[in-house]
């Protein structure tokens, strides 16, 4: 039994079809990649993976529950943790309470304990700046947590939203083009975290990316998404030599 | 802690502001009025009329020897700021009376100020009753809404032997709304019936709806006791709509505006008010002629009464031959007969003006006199 | 029924008066997103510059007829062009790209900066439009009235709307605004000269306000310097109606407006009268954020 | 360490809250006057004038900061407050008036005061529920149309003045009292602001889209806001009633709302600090401008005021304070 199942989903704006037929299955603890030419609809699929879109037909299962008709919000409490390809972080908060906010769900200390300074509010925050500061340190940009997330370069932006997805603890996690607008030796440098946070943790990743190389050396599996369609699937040698997949990338993308 | 030392810099120069005393060549009286917004209009009109009666004063050299200086305060119509303008002009201007308001929502804010200072208010053209109730040293000089109200009930019922009226109220004036309350009550017990009811409010320009509505009721005659700032364009638009019967209305017509705006629309209504300016009474000819060349317009009832109160005020003055609060205010609750533009005026033990009203009535653009009422 | 008649009547010429100024509101709000809260001041300055204008620059004595009208039209769209390209450099352009809350502040203030100028420039009393368009009331029998301003305004209403249409749909500029209503970068990134296009849609909407300023007038000869202040607020609710930014919307939206008002007037209570308004924006919000010509926008994620 | 220092800090301004009131008020240092007297206000060392300015000063402050959790944390921007204020302010006048005309001060005060709270915050929470799907100036002009709908009804309501306005409601607000009350306030937001629901907050505000992908639920976050605004934004109505002693639907007007708004922008949205200085300026601002009067013989205080705000947004759009804070607000 697959842990996340998405069934036959296809998703349509006002009679444009950004998806069709999708299925697709994620085995826990593995290391994913979609990749497909732009405007394939890959971040479409996140976006209904997320609760953002709801899907015009078809289903999608975390752990046999479907994920139809839940709330974003819901569907992160259930362990399902994003970035996204234009950066999305709390720019005026600090690097740190970035993370600590991903926190909040998990934490319950009340309007009281807040007001009231308890006992178990300090004890909770506590905690909480423990677990993000570790996080923070696992991405290597724990020097710079009291800086406010909007002054960070362009690459520390990215490894601080990863950071913050892992704040959810999620079960599954989607990267959206992590690698984007890094140069080479960040790429490499993000390629080996994002390998040793899926292993450490165990837990699954959904990668989106343009970057071939980066897709081929770390994924297990590779989805490939053309004009809304998943024509191919299977590991970096089988997806690299199919006719579609070519076919797709000579004559669509640069 | 140093926003604590800031703090406490502000609370000294505050306290040392506090402690900045008029000077004592001068008499000081304030007038708090809205000088802007949306009742702008009503309250410059107030002030005029008090710098008037000011400025004539002191060309005659003053009162007790001394020249007269006004402070006038701008509330912007809103209750909270009259509230606090009065407080400033007696606790900070030293005034020794206080003129205004207009409006009766702003001059219940400011009459308890007054009380408690024991400092004398005379309010112009607060009609509410409940405004003198506040305590001994509220005074007005305008006629109270219950008079008012019913000047024109006896008056159409009597004189005119109208028996079905339609009222058309602002729901946002008390003014509008305790005249109405008034009238009604009396042609109800003279024998009338009051056949239709409407609201509109302050700032509207389209009446249209209400006045189909009253029209299919059939009334003998309107009763609108707005401010002429309304009543022109309902006047306007009751004709538009094939309204013939007269309208009626309070004081709050007396302006020019009122027949500029409503044009041949007003002509032959009535309205009740506290003077004619036919009244060859030298007090009402010269503050009219005086008026006209100071400020160039023509007074309005908010003016003359304002004028009056101001008279009223420096009378008392020099009766009581002192500035004092108590023994003021014992001179201008002995206000008897006193001439003033908008009639004789004397103040009763409720220290409400106790005047006879006029009912006039629009005739080729001019108000004509039509009848005296007396309480 | 010929109440009913003559609420209908009223209430369409109501909100044609309404939908003038929701036309220029609806404009601006089209192109730049923007809830020019000042619109209802532009509209002001108009009638005041019609007013001024008839009073000083038109020999005394002139009698009311169209041409004189349009002269005093014109006067007016002018000034309130003027104004409103003031505003527009002055005000909202340097704030382009400030959060939207910052621009809906610095309108509402330049809405009360202008009021409250005006109280000072103009005085606070309310002062008598003078009558520049012949006018009859028409006797329809039965106890109905119709008044001949009533029917000018309404049509020029609907002129100015197909107007416009016909502008923004029809012209090279047209689609220049409607680029950039669409997205401000991308306009830019095409060639488009967006503040040359921004500038001429503030000349126009504020024409339009101006010209309204005008039939305000004529409609209620009484004008003072607050006067912006409702009509303002009843023609953004108008086009909220109708589906803000678009000129159909407004229009229809306008006129259910003043439709609505009428009967609840009418029919129901007039006490209430000014609360309907709202009531209507906060329905139409809540249930139809598009309002009822607009279409749902998904947002881009 | 940092709770003891909380405690001594609160302990600090309850004792200078009791002084001012000692010395400004002079009854509620007497025990024995708590239980029957009413508050009187006019003496001690400073002019009543100035005494009123600081009730006022207090009362803005706690609606300023009121306001700064919803449009300086969570980015909501409402133009209602004047409606909450009205209703808690007619909910506290005639609870006192008709219910409790007798009892001792202090009872009429947090009965009052509570109940105004309450009402508000109810009514805060169906239009919260209702509306807070809304964003940006849509959000702004529901809220202004439910703060007018308020007071059109109250305008209508005969029982509470209906036009006349609502009169001789016991004036027990004083000096002490709204500090200790502004001083509350201030707290308050400050540690809702520095715990997980103030990060919450701000996440929305900074970003809906990634909040809600954080776990966060924006609209039950968005109406506890509201709900804690109106609850204060009452509140601060009740003060007002009993400090004036009179009530007018003509205060709670739209420009009402605007100059709370304001208050938050002239100081810095999304500063404590910033909109304790805006209401500060905004209260002392205009009496100061009444010199200006004394000169020009003309009101230019309203011109001055929107000049102000303009400038401010062209020159300065983050306000004086921008994100800084005081460092008795700061977080850390």
């Amino acid at each position: 039994m697959a842990f996340l199942e998405i069934d036959n989903m296809s998703l349509e704006f006002g009679g444009v079809k950004a998806c069709q037929n999708v299925s697709m299955k994620l085995e826990p603890g593995i290391l994913y990649g979609l990749i497909g030419p732009n405007g394939a609809g890959k971040s479409t699929i996140f976006n209904v993976l997320t609760g953002i879109y709801p899907p015009t037909r078809g289903d999608v299962r975390l752990s046999d529950e479907s994920l139809v008709g839940k709330k974003p919000f819901e569907i992160a409490q259930k362990g399902i943790g994003r970035t996204f390809q234009n950066i999305r972080l709390f720019k005026e908060l600090t690097v740190l309470e970035n993370v600590m906010s991903a926190f909040y769900s998990s934490s319950n200390s009340s309007i009281t304990d807040m007001v009231f300074e308890t006992g178990k509010f300090h004890a909770e925050e506590e905690e909480v700046k423990i677990k993000s500061l570790e996080l923070l340190k696992v991405m290597g940009i724990d020097d710079l947590a009291a800086v406010p997330a909007g002054g960070l370069p362009y690459g520390k932006q990215r490894k601080l939203e990863i950071a913050r997805a892992l704040g959810l603890s999620p079960k599954l996690l989607l990267l959206d083009e992590p690698a984007a607008g890094l140069n080479p030796t960040e790429t490499r440098e993000l390629t080996d975290l994002i390998r040793k946070i899926q292993k450490d943790r165990n837990i699954t990743v959904l990668l989106i990316e343009h970057d071939m190389g980066l897709v081929m050396k770390i994924c297990e599996k590779i989805y490939v998404l053309v004009q809304g369609q998943l024509v191919c699937e299977g590991p970096a040698d089988v997806v690299q030599n199919d006719k579609r997949v070519i076919e797709a990338y000579l004559g669509v993308d640069e | 802690m140093k926003w604590m030392l800031n703090l406490s810099l502000v609370l000294s120069v505050l306290i040392a502001a506090s402690c900045n005393k008029g000077g004592a060549d001068k008499i000081v009286i304030g007038n708090f009025g809205s000088l802007t917004g949306t009742e702008a209009t009503f309250g410059v009109s107030t002030r005029d009329g008090i710098i008037l009666a000011m400025e004539e004063l002191n060309k005659n050299g003053g009162v007790l020897g001394k020249q007269v200086e006004l402070k006038a305060y701008d509330n912007q119509g809103k209750p909270e700021e009259a509230r606090l303008s009065v407080e400033k002009l007696i606790n900070v201007d030293n005034v020794v009376a206080v003129l205004g308001e207009v409006a009766s929502t702003r001059s219940l804010a400011g009459a308890p100020v007054a009380q408690q200072n024991k400092v004398p208010m005379i309010s112009p053209s607060s009609t509410n009753p409940m405004v003198t109730q506040k305590g001994d040293y509220i005074f007005r000089v305008c006629f109270i809404d219950p008079f008012q109200g019913e000047v024109i009930a006896k008056f159409a019922y009597n004189t005119l032997g109208l028996r079905k009226a339609a009222i058309f109220r602002d729901s946002k004036s008390d003014y509008s709304m305790g005249l109405s309350k008034f009238f009604e009550n009396k042609f109800v017990s003279l024998g009338g019936t009051i056949v239709g009811d409407e609201k509109y409010a302050a700032g509207d320009s389209d009446f249209k709806a209400q006045l189909t509505n009253l029209k299919s009721k059939q009334p003998e005659f309107m009763y609108v006791p707005g401010y002429y700032t309304e009543v022109g364009l309902i006047a306007r638009q009751a004709r538009e709509l094939g309204v013939k019967i007269p309208l009626m209305g309070g004081d709050g017509w007396d302006s020019t505006v009122l027949k500029e705006i409503g044009g041949e629309a007003v002509e032959g209504n009535y309205f009740s008010n506290h003077y004619t300016v036919e009244d060859p009474r030298p007090e009402v000819q010269n503050f009219i002629k005086n008026y006209k060349a100071r400020f160039g317009t023509v007074p309005d009832s908010l003016a003359a009464l304002s004028y009056d109160s101001a008279q009223v005020l420096f009378d008392s003055i020099k009766r009581a031959g002192s500035v004092e609060g108590p023994k003021l205010r014992d001179a201008i609750a002995a206000t008897k007969n006193f001439p003033g533009v908008t009639g004789v005026i004397t103040l009763n033990e409720n220290r409400d003006a106790v005047k006879s009203a006029v009912v006039l009535q629009v005739v080729d653009g001019k108000f004509k006199f039509k009848e005296t009422i007396n309480p | 029924m010929n109440d009913f008649i003559q609420h209908t009547i009223n209430g369409l010429a109501l909100g044609s008066i309404y939908a003038l100024v929701a036309l220029g509101y609806t404009m601006v709000f089209g192109v730049l997103q923007l809830i020019n809260f000042a619109h209802g001041e532009i509209f002001m300055i108009g009638a005041f510059s019609g007013l001024y204008f008839s009073r000083y620059a038109l020999p005394a004595g002139t009698e009311p007829s169209i041409g004189v009208t349009l002269m005093v039209l014109l006067a007016a769209m002018i000034g309130s062009a003027v104004l409103g390209v003031i505003i527009e450099k002055f005000a909202y352009r340097p704030l382009r790209k400030a959060p939207r809350i910052n621009i809906l502040i610095t309108a509402i203030g330049v809405s009360l900066l202008l009021q409250y100028g005006g109280q000072l420039i103009f005085g606070a009393s309310p002062q008598f439009f003078p009558t520049i368009l012949p006018r009859q009331n028409i006797d329809l029998g039965g106890d109905i009235f119709l008044d001949t301003n009533q029917i000018t305004i309404f049509i020029l209403s609907f002129v100015l709307m197909v107007i416009l249409q016909y502008l923004v749909f029809k012209t090279q500029f047209g689609r220049s605004m409607r680029a950039i209503s669409h997205s401000l970068e991308t306009a830019n990134v095409i060639g488009i000269n967006v503040n040359k296009v921004i500038f001429i849609t503030f000349i126009i909407g504020s024409a339009l306000a101006g010209a309204a300023g005008v039939l305000y007038g004529i409609a209620y000869p009484k004008i003072d310097p607050l006067l912006g202040l409702l009509p303002g607020l009843k023609a953004f609710i108008a086009a909220v109606l109708g589906g803000i930014g678009n000129i159909t919307g407004a229009v229809i939206g306008a006129v259910l407006l003043g439709l609505s008002e009428t009967y609840v007037a009418g029919y129901i209570s007039s006490t209430y009268r000014d609360a309907l308004a709202f009531v209507i924006l906060i329905l139409v919000l809540l249930l139809r954020p598009g309002g009822l010509l607009g279409s749902k926008k998904i947002e881009k994620v | 360490m940092k709770f003891n220092k909380t405690i001594l800090i609160i302990l600090l301004f309850v004792v200078a809250a009791l002084a001012l009131n000692f010395v400004m008020g002079g009854f509620a240092f007497d025990m024995s006057l708590l239980m029957y007297a009413k508050p009187t206000r006019w003496q001690g060392l400073i002019s009543p004038y100035y005494y009123a300015v600081l009730v006022i000063l207090g009362i803005n402050i706690v609606l300023s900061v009121s306001l700064a959790l919803l449009n300086g944390f969570t980015g909501l921007f409402t133009m209602g407050h004047a409606g909450f204020m009205a209703i808690g302010a007619y909910t506290s006048a005639s609870i006192v008036t008709f219910m409790l005309p007798t009892a001792p001060f202090f009872v009429q005060m947090i009965v009052g005061s509570l109940c105004a709270g309450t009402i508000a915050a109810l009514i805060g929470f169906l239009i919260g529920v209702s509306s807070l799907r809304l964003n940006g100036d849509y959000l702004g002009m529901v809220t202004l149309g439910f703060s007018e709908i308020i007071r059109i009804m109250l305008l209508n309501i005969d029982a509470v003045g209906g036009a006349r306005g609502m009169t001789d409601i016991p004036q027990y607000t004083n000096l002490g009292s709204v500090l200790l009350l502004a001083v509350i306030v201030i707290l308050f937001i400050k540690r809702i602001r520095d715990g997980r629901l103030g990060r919450a907050m701000l996440a929305i505000k900074e970003n809906e889209m990634a909040a809600n992908m954080m776990g966060i639920n924006p609209l039950a976050i968005k109406v506890k806001a509201f709900v804690i605004s109106s609850f204060i934004a009452g509140v601060a109505g009740s003060f007002f009633a009993h400090s004036e002693g009179y009530l007018s639907t003509q205060t709670f007007t739209f420009v009402k709302s605007f100059e709370v708004i304001a208050m938050n922008v002239i100081g810095g949205l999304g500063s404590l600090s910033g909109a304790i200085l805006g209401a500060g300026i905004l209260t002392v601002l205009p009496e100061a401008l009444r010199k200006v009067q004394d000169i020009t013989g003309i009101d230019l205080r309203m011109i001055i005021y929107a000049l102000t705000m303009i400038l401010i947004m062209i020159l300065r759009p983050q306000g004086l304070m921008g994100n800084r804070e005081w460092k008795w607000l700061s977080s850390k």
